[in-house]
């Protein structure tokens, strides 16, 4: 739509009605999306009092971060008053190698399944898609057994292999939906020349790859940053990552609710996944146009 | 070097300070601690947790569990025997037989119990009630009764959070309130068909009808201390809770007989019991069976019983216990559970896990909240707990 | 440089057939121009030469080797795509050398390939640029150079031309027929553009549905096809085709050609005296006759020499510059003449037709084969 | 002898795809198949605590179709899912569609709606929860602004808690579905759209009736995605509504947590599982089936 | 049926301007062809006639009415883009009808006027596909029909060839031309292929960054164009230029081209004599000679009349089927010249040129406009 630019009678009363509901219709939405973070923010700048007394969406009186430096570095997770500051390495320590392992193998699984096509590489790839379906709980218990029989039980490897392969489902069809756009045509000439599988992968197709890799990256983080279920069910302790923490930090079964400690921590928390999408989001949308939409 | 992983759901507030003795102790007698917390829904997430750590052949050292599970678990050959700590120590003789009774399996012990709540608890504002002249009732119609006269005052009558296991918890204090003793034991720890379908249980369900019109509208998903929050306001007259709520008055500067009156719901001498404890699971390594030892020793020791106490708010789970510096709600819980236990109306929660496990409680808190949040009536939740509960057998 | 030879060779997909019992041979040096319309095995046939698709059944060699289980990299051809297929993140200079780096050159002496390659096809301005900032034509370069570069045994070229417009085609295809002269290079060409292929190749061969309908030179092809759809797809505009039934008048083959649609109504008489085939299997029996449109030329006589004149009203006229295309009606049947841009016609005229019978072919009306 | 060895080495480059894919389709084989075929096995065992392999046959799923709490799951399931992925379409392509209107700071407004995304559901429920809280948030708010009989109280209503559950996950999807359909109206063929106002059409009229229509595979894409989100949603339920009021907001995967973890019903836990994958291929099957065949030709 | 007249159009992209002071009249029922290379702006110009994009200055009129601010449903004016444009989700019918529908045309009467037009390109049996399941060919005989069911007053064209294959688009050439007769309608047809401006055209203006070059019939450009970019754009292939210096030998105006790098060197003397503009102006200046291939024909005597006979060396030969082009060197210029096929020529053979002097361009050397 972008392009076109229809004759219309100038100024025409119409059209300034049309903008005006346009705006109104986006900022209004605006309003919506940014009302959650808004609660939340606010009243992690708010002390307990003002929490208690004031309504939810007052601005807070003055900013306080003292809410925040209690969340870092103070406030107590099980007998551990250190905050959420170590659990936050925990979570780079898993979320990094998980996210590269699974986007590095989508990668090669969707570049095999679409530029080396052999039998049954469509059923391959129905089974992988198949597995973006399945619940996470029903895993759980199986993976426990599994994960026992490797002896990664409780262990960082342990969860950065769980979510290397449950990643890989839509690693691969991001990649397979981009791969299926280059042509083949670049494969042969790379064939000719002598290049082989990975030659041809590492020279050739990873550098197109960028846009899709941001999607990727993307989504496989925010999928593991975010993740509770997995975190909580295979690490126990000290090795917790940073969303177990903050869930062990919010909840209290008999106790006073600090909530502004709370909302400090859920923004610490969030904050590496806000920022991605903040600083790399167009290359998301960007991204999709390039891979995961198709026709 | 004895070490020992805890697996536990008390995360913050006085649970955590109280855990967090427990470890101190434990580290002065060389002991490492490996701290397992995992918080969330009284011990939901934890459930999970620990199911896999057994499944992966990796369980922890000590687990809290209550109730019924331990022995589930014991049935399933998961957990060790501490009949060693328990006769060197004399547990038989220092423990009520409601409290040996779950952590006991096959004639020995496998878990250790660490307090005794006790959930049959009235808090009031003092102040509120004598706005209408009201006394905590000591009966459920002086209850009515006075909840009408507050509600017409323009005051709630009833703190109430609407989570499944509040409204249970309420269930049950109704239960030993209406039915009496032995209707509680028939109908909540027997399953017996009969008492679920009498009358006795549609009254119950109607005094729970009735509680509706005593609580505000917005009592859906509330936590408990926010209504406990509203006692202390004065926004709410009384609330139906265990003696957790203690540490939230505590928190706020309350002090007890004055700020608040905790008093037992209404009922001829009964107790519902809430216990705490920590199973010890089967562990390879001599250190780590050292640990487990070593844990139970001292989560039964008197000095541990008495600071984890103070700080939760509960009473020591062992009855030879000074009291000295409990508060008046602690000595008389105390006293009513010494009582209790002679006259044998000592009974365990349903609500909390120490009756039924967790199918069958599970069936409990089903019908009494979906009677509790829709139209249903008495009739008709009597008949679906018989029907749940028989599903859930 | 070497010869290739194709023996029997059958590419099936699962149960389809594409290539049906193939055989072509090629000499050294020569220029071979598969030509057909798509999807009809071209680039499959050019792809199982390569190695990049397994070869059913059949053999093929290059020189004196039999490559059929040689890795597309071991048999020393090059390949020239229809995309062109440059690598994207490359720079020009890159895209040529790769081969060669793959091939474990070492990069004085690759420098040295990649700059001669680059001034012989004048890019060697262009080499630090990536693809995307290059024109069609220079894209098309950068290609060639790839293939070049590496001086292979073999050139391949898959519809090189079809994603240039009409002018640079033009030029390229003259720098492709330059180029074959000064490399003295085998090359097998790929296109469903006859005009490239007759302009191009030493030899034709016409592929159907993965059969070879003919394999010659192209003019031959050009002049006496051997059915009518090589007639039809060889030639812009195409060959006219009339309806016709031979006799015999006075001792000669006369084809009628009806110019009513009763089959007894007038007839046209085209007289097939000295056609380089015996027609007198045919004689009372239906033919087609092709004609190609510059063979009708306009005359003001009544009669010319080893030509028919015909009468005929124009219905369309299309300019081209040079020629004029003329649409003209014979009764019900319409040809297509090309003539001269000096010569005035305008729509409705009568136009005297001057058939140069020479120049015709006679096809059988059931097989549709030349006779 | 040189055909030999040249035979070898062809067989073996055809050979390496395979055995790149090996593990990670191994991977995926035990990881999502196994332990399917794991829990399908479970749900005809008798297990209870822990899983146990004695078989009893359809007992589990006779007893799982019993159970209020189920059909309470099951059904909100379906006005979770059908409301969920419906209002999320709608809403994403109307912001797509307005923001396709040359807005100027494009850029911004499309960070702020898709920022959501980037937010875990445990933070979005609770976020969600004061504000929907009668007590607290925007009810309370509305009414200090004068309004007196403004109420919304969807979050204590039994028969409107699932529709705060969709609230709040159409807040942290739409976005998505926003972008997915921008990048989806900029690669339409803009001669379409002359095209079509040459032909007399509004510019409402040629989003209705040519260009949406016209990006089924997009709709499609959304409705998979979101589709795949709903049947996964399990933290935003305990964090919003934890069920409640009663359990009358539940949805399978809670449903089939707290049977295999909190009521010691792992056969039970297991039975609403496999019902669950189920319906999840009766949804995926035919996308699948449809995504294949077309692969076929590209 | 309507004229169109367009005065003094600007447009402009922010400070681009993209089309600069274009005016042109076109007669009611003239067909205008708009020849450029990519990028000169003719789709923009043809859009600014539909109201698709805003004018900047000036004036359009339709018939006697100025558009500038009319929308451009009421224009009467129909479409038919280079990708066709068909909308994916509706039959063909539906596509056909969606204009007619807009315009709240009820249902029978549609169904009449489609069926109508469907029969008249012979797409009835195809109105319940979808796009995506047609030929090029008929995705463009759709496209034609979308348009032509309005019967509005002006059809524009967007290259509505360009994407068909070269037999497909030779075929649609036709029919287009036949429409137009047939309708008798006011048509501007974009295109970028010189071939096919010149076959429809009854006026092509040519286009080069947004400023018209010339404004003529076809005719007129190919023997007279204007300067050497319509030159080398118009005819294929193209023509051939010569850097010559014009001396006056004899009373007569004559073209020296030097055949060597040598300044002085030899030199080819080419007589001008009954040039159609006065040379004198030019005497002694540098000048460029215009001489299209069929121009140079074969001869074996030395002299022709009304010719130049130049003897050269055949370079490259392409035979094409109906001619052959032969390369050819004269010293160091190489010219192009299009033969008739029957003559044989090797590459290397020494061959007499006959050089059409009646049919010759002289441009001036700066400005390479015509004299
Ligand atoms: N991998 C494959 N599997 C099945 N069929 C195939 C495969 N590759 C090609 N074909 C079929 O083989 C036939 C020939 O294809 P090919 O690409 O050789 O045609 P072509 O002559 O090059 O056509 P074009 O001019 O369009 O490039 C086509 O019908 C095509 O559909
Ligand atoms: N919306 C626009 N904004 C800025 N520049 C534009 C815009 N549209 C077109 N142009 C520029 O105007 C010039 C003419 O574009 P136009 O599309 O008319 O070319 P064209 O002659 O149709 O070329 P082609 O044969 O490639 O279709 C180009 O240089 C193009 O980049
Ligand atoms: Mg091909
Ligand atoms: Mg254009």
């Amino acid at each position: 739509m972008s392009n076109l630019d229809i004759v219309r009678p100038e100024n025409s009363s119409f059209q300034w009605v049309g903008r005006l509901l346009i705006w109104s219709i986006l900022l209004l939405f605006c309003f919506w999306f940014l009302m959650p973070a808004y609660v939340v923010i606010s009243t992690s700048l708010k002390n307990l009092e003002e929490i208690r007394g004031g309504s939810l969406l007052a601005l807070p009186h003055e900013l306080n971060f003292t809410a925040w430096q209690h969340a870092w570095n103070q406030a107590c997770i099980g007998v551990q008053c250190t905050g959420l500051q170590p659990y936050f390495m925990n979570s780079v320590m898993m979320a990094i190698p998980a996210v590269l392992f699974s986007t590095i193998l989508g990668a090669l699984t969707g570049y095999t399944l679409t530029k080396w096509r052999f039998k049954g590489s469509n059923i391959i790839f129905a089974l992988i898609l198949f597995g973006c379906f399945v619940p996470f709980q029903v895993v759980i218990l199986p993976m426990a057994q599994t994960l026992g029989i490797l002896r990664l039980t409780n262990t960082v490897y342990g969860l950065i292999l769980v979510h290397s392969v449950y990643g890989l489902a839509f690693t691969t069809l991001f990649f397979r939906n981009y791969y299926v756009t280059i042509p083949d045509e670049l494969i042969r000439a790379a064939t000719i020349d002598g290049a082989g599988f990975f030659t041809i992968f590492f020279r050739i197709l990873l550098p197109i790859s960028p846009p899709i890799i941001v999607v990727a990256v993307i989504w496989q983080f925010t999928q593991i940053w975010n993740d509770f279920l997995f975190g909580v069910s295979f690490t126990t302790g000290g090795s917790q990552p940073l969303m177990v923490a903050l869930n062990n930090l919010v909840n209290t079964t008999t106790g006073v609710k600090q909530y502004n400690v709370d909302m400090a921590a859920a923004l610490i928390t969030a904050a590496p996944t806000l920022l991605v999408y903040i600083v790399a989001g167009r290359y998301f949308v960007r991204g999709l146009t390039a891979g995961s939409v198709k026709g | 070097e004895p070490v020992a992983e805890v697996l536990h759901y008390w995360t913050s507030g006085g649970e955590a300070k109280a855990i967090k003795e427990l470890q101190q102790a434990f580290q002065k007698r060389g002991g490492k601690w490996i701290d397992a917390p995992v918080a969330g829904g009284g011990g939901d997430a934890q459930a999970a947790v620990l199911r896999s750590r057994v499944l992966a052949g990796d369980p922890p050292a000590a687990v809290q569990i209550k109730g019924p599970n331990i022995a589930e678990w014991a049935e399933a050959g998961a957990l060790g025997d501490l009949s060693d700590v328990a006769n060197a120590q004399g547990w038989d003789d220092i423990l009520p037989q409601a409290i040996k009774n779950v952590v006991k399996y096959d004639g020995h012990y496998v878990a250790v119990p660490v307090n005794v709540h006790r959930v049959d608890w009235i808090w009031a504002n003092p102040e509120v009630l004598a706005k209408v002249g009201a006394e905590v009732p000591k009966t459920w119609d002086e209850f009515n009764a006075t909840a009408d006269k507050l509600k017409e005052a323009g005051i709630v009558p009833l703190a109430y959070g609407g989570q499944p296991w509040q409204d249970a918890t309420v269930f049950e204090t109704v239960v030993l309130g209406i039915g009496g003793i032995d209707f509680y034991k028939k109908a909540m720890v027997d399953l017996d068909e009969d008492a679920l379908g009498s009358d006795t249980m549609i009254k119950v369900f109607d005094q729970m009808r009735k509680m509706r019109d005593y609580i505000d509208p917005d009592y859906p998903g509330r936590d408990w201390n926010l209504a406990t929050a509203m006692v202390m306001r004065g926004e709410a007259a009384m609330q139906i809770m265990g003696d957790w709520a203690k540490g939230e008055f505590a928190a706020a500067g309350k002090k007890p007989g004055v700020d608040y009156i905790c008093a037992p719901t209404p009922s001829d001498g009964g107790y519902i019991l809430n216990s705490d404890s920590f199973a010890m699971f089967n562990v390879s390594g001599e250190d780590k069976k050292e640990g487990q030892d070593l844990l139970a020793e001292l989560i039964l020791g008197k000095e541990f019983q008495e600071t984890f106490n103070l700080y939760k708010g509960s009473i020591p789970a062992r009855m030879d216990v000074p009291m000295d510096k409990f508060d008046s709600c602690a000595i008389k819980s105390m006293e009513d559970m010494t009582s209790a236990a002679k006259n044998d109306t000592l009974v365990g929660s349903v609500a909390h896990e120490i009756a039924q496990a967790g199918a069958v409680r599970g069936a409990f808190l089903d019908v009494v909240t979906a009677h509790f949040n829709s139209d249903m009536s008495s009739e008709e939740a009597t008949k679906k707990l018989i029907d749940a509960i028989r599903l859930a057998k | 440089m070497a010869s290739l030879s194709i023996r029997n060779a059958v590419k099936r997909f699962g149960a389809v057939e594409v290539i049906k019992n193939v055989s072509l041979d090629l000499n050294d040096g020569e220029f071979l121009v598969l030509l057909g319309a798509s999807g009809c095995g071209k680039s499959t046939l050019l792809n199982m030469i390569a190695g990049l698709e397994n070869i059913t059944e059949g053999e093929i060699r290059i020189g004196d080797r039999v490559v059929n289980d040689v890795h597309p990299k071991d048999r020393d051809i090059a390949m020239v795509f229809q995309s062109y297929a440059l690598y994207p993140n490359m720079t020009v200079e890159k895209n040529i050398a790769f081969g060669l780096e793959m091939r474990g050159i070492p990069k004085e002496e690759r420098n040295k390939l990649v700059s001669e390659v680059a001034t012989m096809l004048q890019i060697d301005h262009l080499l630090d640029r990536k693809p995307a900032q290059l024109s069609g034509g220079q894209r098309q370069r950068v290609a060639m150079g790839r293939a070049l570069v590496r001086r292979p045994e073999i050139f391949l070229f898959d519809e090189p031309l079809s994603n240039l417009d009409a002018k640079l085609r033009l030029e390229m295809r003259t720098e492709i027929k330059r180029l074959h002269k000064e490399l003295n290079a085998t090359i097998v060409y790929v296109t469903h553009d006859q005009i490239e292929a007759m302009t191009l190749a030493d030899r034709i061969a016409i592929l159907k549905d993965g059969i070879v309908q003919q394999y010659a030179t192209p003019a031959e092809i050009y002049n006496k096809p051997t059915n009518v759809f090589i007639a039809s797809l060889v030639g812009s505009p195409p060959m006219n085709f009339l309806n016709a039934r031979l006799e015999t008048v006075d001792d000669d083959v006369v084809a009628h050609v009806p110019l009513t649609k009763d089959p007894d109504g007038q007839k046209l008489d085209l007289s097939l005296k000295g056609y380089d085939s015996d027609l007198s299997a045919y004689i009372g029996k239906e033919v087609i006759i092709g004609i190609r449109p510059e063979n009708i030329s306009y005359t003001e006589e009544p009669v010319k020499d080893g030509h028919e004149v015909v009468q005929g009203e124009v219905d369309v006229v299309e300019p081209t510059g040079a020629d004029t295309l003329c649409h003209i009606k014979w009764g019900i049947n319409s040809v297509l003449a090309r003539i001269n841009n000096r010569i005035d016609v305008a729509i409705g005229d009568k136009f005297n037709c001057a058939i140069d019978m020479k120049r015709t072919n006679v096809f059988d009306k059931k097989t549709e084969t030349r006779i | 002898m040189a055909s030999v060895a040249g035979k070898i080495a062809v067989r073996l480059e055809r050979l390496i795809p395979k055995l790149v894919i090996a593990p990670g389709f191994l991977a995926i084989l035990l990881f999502v198949y196994g332990f399917i075929i794991w829990t399908a096995y479970i749900s005809f065992s008798k297990s209870k605590m822990l899983p146990n392999y004695t078989l009893i046959g359809l007992r589990p799923y006779e007893r799982l179709f019993q159970m209020d709490r189920w059909n309470v799951a099951f059904t909100n399931l379906i006005i979770f899912g059908v409301a969920f992925i419906a209002i999320s379409i709608i809403i994403g392509v109307l912001l797509a569609i307005l923001l396709d209107q040359r807005i100027r700071i494009e850029g911004a407004i499309r960070t702020i709606y898709l920022y959501p995304m980037a937010i875990s559901f445990v933070i979005t429920g609770t976020a969600w929860k004061w504000i929907m809280n009668p007590s607290l948030g925007l009810e309370t708010v509305v009414r200090s602004w004068g309004w007196e009989s403004f109420s919304f109280g969807w979050i204590v209503d039994q028969n409107m808690a699932v529709y705060a559950l969709v609230m709040a996950a159409v807040w942290q999807s739409s976005g998505f579905v926003m972008a997915l359909f921008l990048s989806a109206l900029r690669s339409v063929d803009q001669d379409i759209i002359k095209a079509a106002s040459l032909d007399g059409a509004s510019t409402a009229k040629i989003y209705l009736r040519i260009i949406l229509p016209s990006m089924r595979p997009v709709f499609m894409s959304a409705v998979v995605i979101l589709a795949h989100l709903a049947i996964k949603s399990f933290d935003l339920v305990v964090a919003l509504t934890n069920g409640g009021p009663g359990y009358s907001s539940t949805l399978p995967a809670n449903f089939m947590y707290e049977m295999t973890f909190r009521r010691n019903e792992i056969g039970v836990g297991a039975a609403s599982a496999i019902i669950m994958l189920l319906t999840v291929m009766a949804i995926m099957v035919p996308y699948l089936y449809s995504e294949l065949r077309g692969s076929k030709n590209v």
